[in-house]
């Protein structure tokens, strides 16, 4: 069989940079599958590309029909929160087909009505502004600024970290929006600097308006720490701020272990970059649709759907990156597996990552890791 | 001492930024009002091509640096300038002689050159991303700074930092000497008369004896010209992003309108009408308020209005501008 | 000029004949699979779908344009006041949501809105001079001041309220497609206020001022929570037509599914398209019936003589102003219901979507493609153009493998590819391009 | 100005929006078009002869039959007819401004059919249109040096000769034209033409609108100019006064010449009179 | 008729109106006359609405009408050409006049869906009132030519015609000679003189062919630099030495070199 998933992803549009990292990372795991000749008695995967464009979602919808009616039996994405809920609702639920979004981390998604069909292989915001909380915390910082990216994201992340954090005692001087793309930042920076605080928490994007303002924020000696949450940890920021952030630190979900770093490793040798953000979850959210289908027996969603809660979690054999080929030949043989894979995934509640989240820092300019929540 | 560190802050914050902002814009509706006045239609594609010839800039850049040569203290890419506006003028004259040249023998009505242009953007937005990706891209190299905010505390001994960068004192240079050489050429060459002829009253140019297809050209020249500085500018200062140059489109426009569309001196003061109205009013004046009234303790942020809404604001604000100065700031003289 | 438009003349078949060809295509695209086409029926009408919505946009900035010569750069904003109406009128009331600060927010609203009319009642009632500065000037921060005194406090409890899943006043719980005729009527409550400021004045006036309301009409959608919930978005908005769910455990229907020999998945897609298509044709056709009955009678006669001149319009007595404002007003109320029926659509309201590259410069595009002044030319130019719009995606990248096979293996190469996506701009503005060369007029021009 | 060129904006259509397009009138002719050769003239030729005209604008009708229109140097041509005769479509015939199907320019023994405007400047012709004929946000000074643009030596004298000429021009000089009154208009407009130091001046309709002192006060100036050697080929409606100072006169009907001969060969001839002149 | 009282009408620093007072008579044909750039236009302009005056006062009748819109005079009885014709180009010349008439029940929006029978009843009354006033102007040979197409004397013929299409009481028509082949001017004026004895209408006509105003004005006021510089019957304008001196002069001076 010829088996073709969708990667509905911002492949235009105001993230069309993280688009080509993700995709590497669901045809990274679909040509592994392939390879092995191991899914479904030989079956081989091919990835088909359908542009959510990330914010327009009619047009994410369309394009996303029109893949439908290619016959994909699984997809990756979608990318953007807004637009994934649109294609889950009018494409993924009335067609039955399974939807694994790497990356739409809006909390609405959790109590979303998708008939057992959507999964996410990122947590929801609505964990991470609490562990953002306790980290600020445990550093003795008690008045922080706030800025995020005016989408559901930033918005979700923004919110519950204010909550946890004032409960917790701590001070919001302002609790700011930016919109990324804008031609200029100067206006949100001087209202932060304005309102002052011991740190400032850019819930932002690190190649949108999240990198402008911390940009703009040590040009002007606004502020010299910084707390960044997932959107912003990369090795973009450390090559764009280098030894500017000494005091700074962050927190973005990533597993302890090998897993990631194998990951990376391999993508750089398939020649991307695997620690750009959600593509190992790209990588993972591919990999449990194939994983699925061989422990069902079957690319129908309808039989397979039910077994991503399965192949994810304990108990079994726990499968990393570059493992696929094991994993589907141990399911073929009716073993039970884990998959831990590049993001060390653990689905909970609805079917979405439980999340662990590493605590990093960047003495010298460096990304250092100090310690995993 | 207080009313000091009040005054830096503002300088350090809204005057030095805005004022940087503001250049930017100024050059790019100086470009959009150039083919406005002469061209007679909107450009579109002026942000996407701007795009370009950064993107072209860039490429030249990286060359030099890995050739090793370098501007000292300034940023390389002014090295690059030159091969980046000739691409770019090469580039669009190419669209012109392809695309606009048609409609304009056709006489055909001015709206359709706008959805022209509209088609034309879309060309040049997918070639920029060919050409470069659709990646960040930083490419200011020599000092960041001309003054930073540590050592001009210690230097003053205020509470406050200012801070101005190469890039931001470069832009203000760069706008001022491109501005003067503008109006230089426009006004005493004998080009630049044919130019502004040209715009007046097309029929009558040419029973003068001026090629309409010289000024024409010349009007895209200057016109990739003032693009690929305003957008090379604008990059080195914040950082190139094919994306972003989409979005600086709306802002463009209305500081060409607000100034009065084919006006140039009206497109620089509709830059810095827009960059100011966006930074100055949604600045939370809590800060300087505490130097200048040490007793009072407000509770909020002294903010008229939040972030959030700074482009809906500056649009009031034009509009402000406008029902007091119905023709623009700067109406009458044009092109 | 006029030389070249007689020359033209039109050809009555010529309209007929190219929707002749927009519906082959749209036959193609359900039945032919191919590299071109996807030959499914579930796609071709959720193209055709959004396309009749696009249409009736289009037909609003007709409408401005066509008619009255107006440049409305704001669709993308009355688009979205559109949108607002499906939620505030067919989602259920938030519980606690009205309670918590309902009434307090409508005060403020009266507030501020009391505000502004006295300011305007003051500028005009007062003399020229300082003493009226002044006063406009204090009438408006006291205004100001009053108003957030008791907007804000109201805001930051309503949002309080089941923050995670709500935080929103909620709507009315009204059927849908009340909706509809809401949503033509915010858009022109709001075109009404723009074009009391700016129409009548220089025709710049009205650039700056609808892409100022686009803008803000955007920016009060993503920010002001308590409306309709932000950024953080309103989903499952209720439909006026069944569910796919419904209908596949329908046992009347899956008999029917069987009959017609489509798999029950894709007959429920088909099915619900369809209901919406009736729906959206319904809408489209009625008000290009209006427009046109206006159009061919002594309105229309007036309309077109106030574009061709506006001078001489006035002095033979017609109120250019006036006009000018009712069909801005008109236009942007249609483009209203076409914003109302596009969230219905797509079940879903969220305010990141709004770009105005989309919603406004592709609608424009489609009116001057189709043939600006012609209500059945802004219908064909929309639906053809969102058709390209939807199939350069994958064309796109298929034209650039066509490009680059006589390449050699190699960077180059892979770089192309890679890039494969954003041919879909290119083969837009090649399309655009082609288009606007063999009809500089549009497909079906004016007359 | 205020209720006159403002509405003619897209071609006398609506969708006039200033935001987008530039409002102001944008112009007629193909500046694109390049110029073919120029060949030999005829024996015998006047200075100027437009010679059996035929054609029209784009692809309409024919609007000018087998027109023919001639000047000698030293003379004053002047060319009448009723509205819509066709006048204005032979001086732009002659001047390039539209195609010819059939027919032929020539000027000084060179056949120039296939020249386009700018050339037949280079050419020496010279040319003052009926309408829009300054430049109107540009100083009076620049109009004329406008007019001396094709011209690469120093302007300076023929500047002072044309400011004696016409002495409101001079007191003008630093204003933008387009603030001045109809009468002083039509005066740069003239003064623009003779700064070429062209080889033959061709007005259409320099008088209308132009009150009576201004208009006694221009054709004075036409007398002189023409005297001085300058060939002058002229449309006027101010059939009366213009047939008076006209060596040779043309009266047009329907783009056909119907009558050709002196001025006062034609003021004499009653039906003339009557039919063309509203004598 | 109407009242000028003490107009101005300033342009920045420039007073092209300065402190003009006249009074139009009823059912007279005033001429008004003046060196280019007097201000004739300007004071048209003002006087029908389509410019506010820095000062002074326009009375219509008893009526105060300064500062109101060019629409709401119309509806007034005050009609004007304009010094360079106005047609509607893109409509046909039956158009051009049947849209003339304001308050038709096709003009409200809500009437064109509802009300179809009474508009049809109302064209019919209309097409027949403009072809009417085309036989009056003998150009009903044009009726659906585009006005675009017409010559330049043909719209001028087109713009009094519009003035025809309603009881009009005062028509200001500016400078509806210039460009116009003066055969066709006489067919004008005939026009004129006929509507002003038949249906009564009050002219006031600006001009610069001196037989055209001597031949159809009484009586004529002089404007020069924004003033009213004399006021009288055409002959007694005519002989007034400032107006010669301003305005008319006194013929051509280089007559020896006519006819060489
Ligand atoms: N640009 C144009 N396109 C098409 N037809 C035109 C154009 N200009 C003029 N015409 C037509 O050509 C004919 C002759 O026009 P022309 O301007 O030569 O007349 P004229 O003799 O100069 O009249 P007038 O005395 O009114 O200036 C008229 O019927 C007119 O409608
Ligand atoms: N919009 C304007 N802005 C500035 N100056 C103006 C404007 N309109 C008219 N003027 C000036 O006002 C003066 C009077 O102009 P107006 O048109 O009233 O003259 P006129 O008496 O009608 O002359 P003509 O006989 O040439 O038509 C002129 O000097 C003119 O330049
Ligand atoms: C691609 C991601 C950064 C998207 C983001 N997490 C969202 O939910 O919208
Ligand atoms: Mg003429
Ligand atoms: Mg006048």
């Amino acid at each position: 069989e010829d088996i073709k998933l969708a990667a509905s992803l911002g492949f235009t549009g105001a993230l069309e940079s993280l688009a080509p990292d993700m995709l590497g990372g669901a045809e990274l795991a679909a040509k592994e599958v392939t390879d092995s000749g191991n899914l479904l008695d030989g079956s081989t995967v091919e990835i088909v590309q359908s542009d959510s464009t990330c914010t327009d979602a009619a047009a994410a919808v369309s394009a996303l029909e029109r893949v439908v009616a290619e016959g994909i039996k699984g997809i990756v994405g979608g990318m953007c929160s807004g637009e994934t809920i649109a294609s889950l609702e009018n494409v993924a639920v009335p067609n039955g087909i399974v939807m694994i979004s790497p990356s739409a981390t809006s909390p609405a998604l959790s109590t979303i009505e998708d008939q057992g069909l959507f999964f996410r292989t990122s947590p929801s915001d609505a964990r991470q502004g609490e562990v953002m909380s306790d980290i600020i915390k445990s550093r003795g910082i008690e008045s922080v600024a706030l800025t995020y990216t005016n989408n559901d994201y930033g918005k979700g992340l923004a919110d519950s970290f204010q909550a946890a954090y004032e409960a917790a005692g701590g001070t919001v001087t302002i609790n700011a929006a930016h919109d990324d793309g804008k031609a200029d930042y100067s206006a949100e920076v001087a209202a932060l600097a304005a309102a002052g605080g011991d740190a400032l928490v850019v819930a932002g994007y690190v190649d949108q308006g999240g990198s402008g303002i911390t940009r703009a924020s040590l040009d002007t000696g606004a502020f010299e720490t910084f707390v960044f949450p997932d959107g912003m940890i990369s090795q973009a920021l450390v090559d764009n701020f280098g030894t500017e952030l000494a005091t700074s630190f962050g927190q973005n979900p990533a597993a302890e272990g090998e897993g990631r770093d194998n990951y990376i490793a391999t993508a750089e040798a398939a020649g991307f970059d695997g620690s750009s953000a959600f593509s190992a979850e790209a990588y993972d959210a591919a990999a449990m649709i194939l994983l699925a289908m061989q422990a069902a027996g079957s690319s129908d969603p309808a039989a397979y759907k039910d077994k991503v809660m399965e192949i994810a979690n304990e108990p079994g054999e726990k499968i990393m990156p570059g493992e696929l080929a094991k994993g589907l030949e141990l399911l073929a043989a009716g073993t039970d597996i884990d998959y831990v894979g590049a993001t060390a995934v653990e689905l909970v509640g609805p079917g979405e990552s439980a999340g662990v989240y590493r605590e990093v820092e960047f003495p010298e300019g460096e990304l250092s890791v100090v310690g995993f929540h | 001492m207080d009313i000091l560190n009040a005054l830096v802050a503002f300088l350090n914050f809204v005057f030095i930024p805005a004022a940087t902002y503001g250049a930017q814009l100024a050059l790019g509706a100086l470009g959009v009002t150039l083919i406005y006045g002469i061209l007679r239609f909107s450009n579109f594609a002026h942000g996407d091509t701007m795009a370009f010839g950064t993107a072209i800039t860039i490429i030249v850049t990286w060359g030099l640096q890995s050739l090793g040569i370098s501007l000292g203290p300034l940023p390389t890419a002014l090295l690059a300038l030159p091969v980046g506006i000739a691409g770019t003028a090469a580039v669009v004259l190419l669209t012109d002689r392809t695309v606009y040249r048609f409609y304009r023998a056709q006489r055909a009505a001015p709206i359709i050159l706008v959805m022209a242009s509209v088609g034309v953007m879309f060309l040049m937005n997918g070639f920029t991303r060919l050409l470069i990706g659709v990646d960040e891209q930083r490419f200011a190299d020599g000092a960041r700074f001309v003054i930073n905010v540590r050592d001009f505390r210690e230097w003053s001994g205020l509470t406050e930092g200012l801070a101005l960068k190469t890039t931001q004192a470069l832009t203000l240079v760069v706008v001022v000497v491109v501005v003067w050489a503008l109006f230089w050429f426009l006004n005493r060459t004998k080009s630049g008369k044919a130019m502004r002829a040209y715009s007046d009253n097309e029929d009558l140019a040419l029973l003068s004896g001026v090629d309409p297809e010289r000024v024409v050209r010349l009007t895209w020249i200057i016109a990739a010209a003032l693009m690929t500085i305003a957008g090379v500018l604008y990059g080195l200062d914040k950082s190139f992003k094919a994306f972003n140059y989409f979005q600086i489109l709306l802002p463009i426009f209305a500081a060409a309108i607000v100034g009065g569309l084919g006006n140039p001196l009206g497109a620089i003061a509709g830059g810095f009408v827009v960059a100011f109205s966006e930074v100055a009013i949604t600045y939370p004046w809590l800060k300087i308020a505490g130097y200048l009234f040490p007793d009072w303790q407000p509770d909020g942020l002294l903010q008229l209005l939040s972030t959030e809404y700074k482009f809906a604001v500056s649009f009031v604000i034009l509009i402000i501008v406008l029902l007091f100065k119905p023709t623009g700031l700067f109406s009458g003289k044009s092109v | 000029m006029s030389t070249n438009r007689q020359a033209e003349s039109s050809n009555p078949w010529r309209a007929p004949i190219l929707f002749a060809i927009l519906a082959i295509l749209f036959i193609l695209e359900g039945s032919w699979r191919s590299a071109m086409f996807s030959g499914s029926w579930n796609t071709s009408l959720a193209i055709l779908n959004m396309g009749l919505i696009s249409a009736i946009t289009a037909l609003g900035v007709n409408m401005q344009w066509g008619y009255a010569g107006l440049f409305n750069v704001g669709v993308v904003g009355f688009l979205a006041l559109g949108g607002l109406a499906p939620v505030l009128v067919s989602l259920p009331p938030v519980d606690g949501g009205w309670s918590s600060g309902g009434l307090r927010v409508l005060t403020a609203l009266v507030v501020g809105l009391g505000t502004l009319g006295l300011a305007v009642t003051l500028w005009q009632r007062l003399r020229r001079g300082w003493v009226r500065g002044l006063a406009v000037t204090g009438a408006l921060i006291a205004g100001f001041v009053l108003y957030r005194n008791i907007f804000d406090p109201a805001v930051i409890a309503i949002e309080a309220n089941q923050s995670a899943q709500y935080g929103n006043l909620g709507g009315l719980g009204w059927p849908v497609l009340i909706s509809w005729p809401v949503g033509g009527l915010f858009a022109a409550a709001a075109a009404w206020g723009v074009g009391k400021v700016a129409l009548g004045l220089r025709s710049d006036y009205l650039a700056i001022a609808t892409l100022g309301i686009g803008e803000i009409i955007v920016a009060v959608l993503k920010n002001e929570e308590w409306l309709a919930r932000g950024v953080k978005n309103i989903t499952s908005i209720p439909r006026p037509v069944p569910y796919e769910i419904a209908l596949q455990q329908n046992p009347e229907f899956q008999t029917a599914a069987a009959n017609w020999g489509f798999p029950l998945a894709e007959a429920s897609g088909i099915w619900v398209k369809l209901c919406y298509m009736s729906l959206f044709l319904v809408v489209l056709l009625s008000i290009i019936l209006l427009a046109e009955l206006a159009l061919k009678s002594p309105w229309g006669r007036m309309m077109r003589a106030i574009r061709d001149n506006e001078t001489a319009a006035e002095a033979m007595g017609k109120d250019v102003t006036g006009r000018h404002l009712q069909v801005f007003v008109i236009g942007s109320a249609v483009i209203g219901i076409a914003g109302a029926m596009m969230i219905t659509l797509d079940g879903l309201m969220a305010p990141t979507g709004y770009n105005p590259l989309r919603y406004t410069f592709l609608i424009w595009v489609m009116v001057i493609v189709g043939g600006s002044g012609n209500n059945w030319g802004a219908v064909l130019g929309a639906i053809l153009i969102w058709f390209l719009w939807i199939k350069v995606e994958v064309w796109g990248p298929s034209l650039i493998g066509v490009l680059v096979t006589p390449l050699p293996e190699g960077g180059l190469k892979e770089h192309l590819l890679d890039s494969a996506a954003h041919m879909r701009f290119i083969a837009m503005g090649l399309v655009l391009l082609l288009v606007l060369r063999f009809s500089p007029r549009g497909l079906v021009p004016e007359r | 100005m205020s209720d006159s060129d403002a509405d003619k904006a897209f071609g006398k259509r609506g969708n006039r929006d200033a935001s987008i397009v530039n409002p102001r009138p944008p112009g007629t002719v193909d500046g694109t078009r390049k110029s073919g050769p120029t060949g030999p003239g005829r024996a015998g030729d006047p200075f100027l002869i437009g010679d059996g005209m035929t054609g029209g604008y784009g692809r309409g009708p024919d609007i000018l039959h087998d027109c023919t229109i001639a000047v000698e140097k030293g003379e004053i041509a002047v060319i009448v007819g009723p509205n819509g005769a066709g006048k204005s479509t032979a001086m732009k015939a002659i001047f390039g401004m539209l195609d010819l199907r059939q027919g032929s320019v020539r000027l000084n023994g060179r056949d120039i059919t296939a020249l386009n405007p700018q050339d037949r400047v280079k050419a020496g012709m010279g040319f003052v249109p009926q309408v829009n004929n300054i430049f109107p946000s540009m100083t009076v000074e620049e109009n004329l040096e406008m007019g001396a643009f094709i011209r690469d030596d120093d302007i300076r004298e023929t500047l002072q000769q044309v400011y004696e000429l016409f002495p409101a021009v001079a007191d003008k000089r630093k204003q933008a034209a387009g603030e001045l009154s109809g009468g002083q208009r039509q005066q740069v407009a003239v003064s623009r033409a003779l700064m070429t130091r062209p080889d033959l001046l061709m007005l259409d309709e320099p008088t209308a609108g132009v009150s009576p002192i201004v208009m006694d006060e221009l054709f004075d100036r036409i007398i002189a100019i023409a005297r001085g050697g300058l060939p002058v080929l002229m449309v006027e409606q101010n059939a009366q006064q213009a047939m008076m100072i006209a060596d040779k006169a043309y009266v047009l009907v329907q783009g056909r010449n119907a009558h050709t001969g002196t001025g006062k060969e034609l003021m004499a001839n009653d039906e003339v009179r009557r039919t063309f002149l509203g004598g | 008729m109407i009242r000028v009282e003490d107009l101005h009408k300033h342009f920045g620093g420039f007073r092209a109106v300065d402190g003009a007072s006249m009074t139009i008579e009823k059912g007279s044909i005033t001429g008004l006359i003046g060196p280019n750039g007097a201000g004739k236009t300007t004071l048209f302009n003002v006087i029908a609405g389509v410019l506010k005056p820095t000062s002074g006062r326009v009375f219509m009748g008893d009526e105060d009408v300064t500062g109101l819109p060019p629409h709401e005079l119309f509806h007034k009885g005050l009609l004007r050409t304009f010094q360079l014709a106005h047609e509607f180009s893109s409509m046909t010349v039956r158009e051009n006049l049947m849209m003339v008439p304001g308050k038709q029940t096709g003009e409200t929006i809500v009437n064109t869906w509802f009300r179809r029978g009474q508009i049809d009843r109302e064209e019919e009354a209309l097409r027949k009132r403009a072809d009417e006033v085309l036989d009056f102007l003998t150009i009903r040979h044009l009726t659906h030519e585009k006005a675009g197409n017409l010559s330049g004397g043909q719209k001028k013929l087109l713009e009094l015609g519009r003035t025809m299409m309603v009881d009009a009481n005062i028509v200001f028509l500016d400078e509806v000679g210039a460009g116009v082949n003066r055969t066709l001017l006489g067919t004008i004026s005939d026009a004129i003189i006929r509507l002003n004895k038949e249906r009564g209408y009050t002219f006031c006509v600006i001009e610069h062919d001196m037989d055209f105003i001597g031949k159809l004005c009484d009586p004529v006021i002089v404007m020069a630099e924004g003033k009213v510089l004399a006021q009288g019957s055409a002959e007694g304008i005519m002989q007034n030495e400032q107006v010669i001196e301003a305005y008319l002069g006194r013929g051509l001076k280089n007559k020896e070199m006519i006819g060489a």
